[in-house]
């Protein structure tokens, strides 16, 4: 079982900032293409992937990085702080 | 040495640098940089700003490694506010302190550079017609590379 | 809008900082720099900073209104201090407000380029051997090509 | 007649701030010649001409600058400002 997050308008198209996830994914790639066949709303959310970004256990990673291991995965969109 | 807040709280963008000068022994420069919310003339009431608590304390703490690493920095601060923000309030402040004054502004310049990019922030605008998120600039992105 | 003030007194850094940021309306970018007296080790302790009065505001003025020119900055404040200085005490600052932080930045280390080596200032070194001429230094002469 | 300024370690050399000159120099070289030539401390200040630096009514100017109209001279090494 994995920990998945959403932030910005990723938490606000699937209408949650947490859930939990049972999945046998390899990678980040495939976790998405579960995801995104959830529902609606999980679909938009992951339906433009270049202006997606995710971090493994809080460290940013590429779509094909494994999961392997992996407790907490979060997916949002580029960052804005500064 | 360095310190790093990721805070609700309004903070005192002077008292922190006169608190940082005071504390940087040895240095010969020091630079800080201080965003504050635009108004744009009205069009942006305030800022909403989401994080990733855990995340952003380690990626900030990361980038200031590297910064000192980098530059042979004496002494770091950053501070980023999240939550509700209104216009010309102060978002975050970065400063550097360093012998001379090349590694300072240069240092200052990547960890806002990398603070823009990398660090788990969210800008939402509020405005006359509601909240809008802010889009990542591509020059942004492109600022980078020089590092 | 632009202040700059040659003074013998101490100044207060922060509170400096926080009247320069409060006063740059519409600025989403401010950046401060700082140059303060370092003791290398005890070698150093004190400066004599002399100038030429006149010239000195004169030049400086001519430096800020170039910066305001080419990053179209909002605000800018230049101190700088002469006389008799202590170890760690601020020898003077540069301040710069701009929309954005590419601007602030750059304008920043263009004045201090030209403050540097264009300013008529000149600064003695005093240690437990006397009294010193700092010598210019060649970087500081050539850093002024980038612009 | 002009007003001939120095300052940091040429004002030392010559041991004095500032000085009332006559002179129909020509150009700020002309009167390099002339004032070097005017004792020991003098010609000590102006022995290195390429740590002299020269400002013409508070602008920095060059050795081969005319004086015509100028009121000011100040002479002075590299500045160590900032």
């Amino acid at each position: 079982m994995i920990e998945v997050l959403y932030f910005s308008w990723l938490r606000e198209r699937i209408g949650t900032n947490r859930e939990q996830i049972h999945t046998s994914a390899a990678t980040v790639g495939d976790l998405i293409k579960e995801l995104a066949a959830m529902d609606e709303g999980h679909a938009l959310a992951f339906a433009d992937r270049t202006s997606l970004r995710v971090a493994l256990d809080q460290e940013l990673a590429d779509f094909s990085a494994p999961l392997a291991g992996v407790r907490e995965v979060a997916f949002f969109p580029p960052m804005t702080g500064g | 040495m360095m310190r790093l807040s990721v805070q609700e709280n309004a903070f005192d963008f002077g008292a922190e640098a006169n608190a940082f000068a005071a504390g940087a022994a040895g240095a010969g420069a020091i630079v800080t940089f201080t965003g504050l919310v635009r108004d744009d003339g009205g069009a942006v009431q305030g800022l909403m700003i989401e994080h990733y608590p855990g995340m952003t304390e380690r990626a900030i703490a990361a980038m200031m490694t590297e910064a000192f690493r980098r530059f042979g920095l004496l002494d770091a601060l950053v501070i980023h506010r999240f939550g509700r923000l209104g216009p010309a309030d102060a978002i975050m402040m970065v400063a550097t302190a360093a012998a001379h004054r090349a590694d300072a502004f240069a240092a200052a310049e990547f960890l806002m550079d990398y603070l823009k990019s990398r660090a788990p922030f969210w800008k939402q605008e509020i405005g006359p017609q509601g909240a809008k998120w802010v889009a990542a600039k591509v020059q942004d992105e492109t600022a980078l590379k020089r590092w």
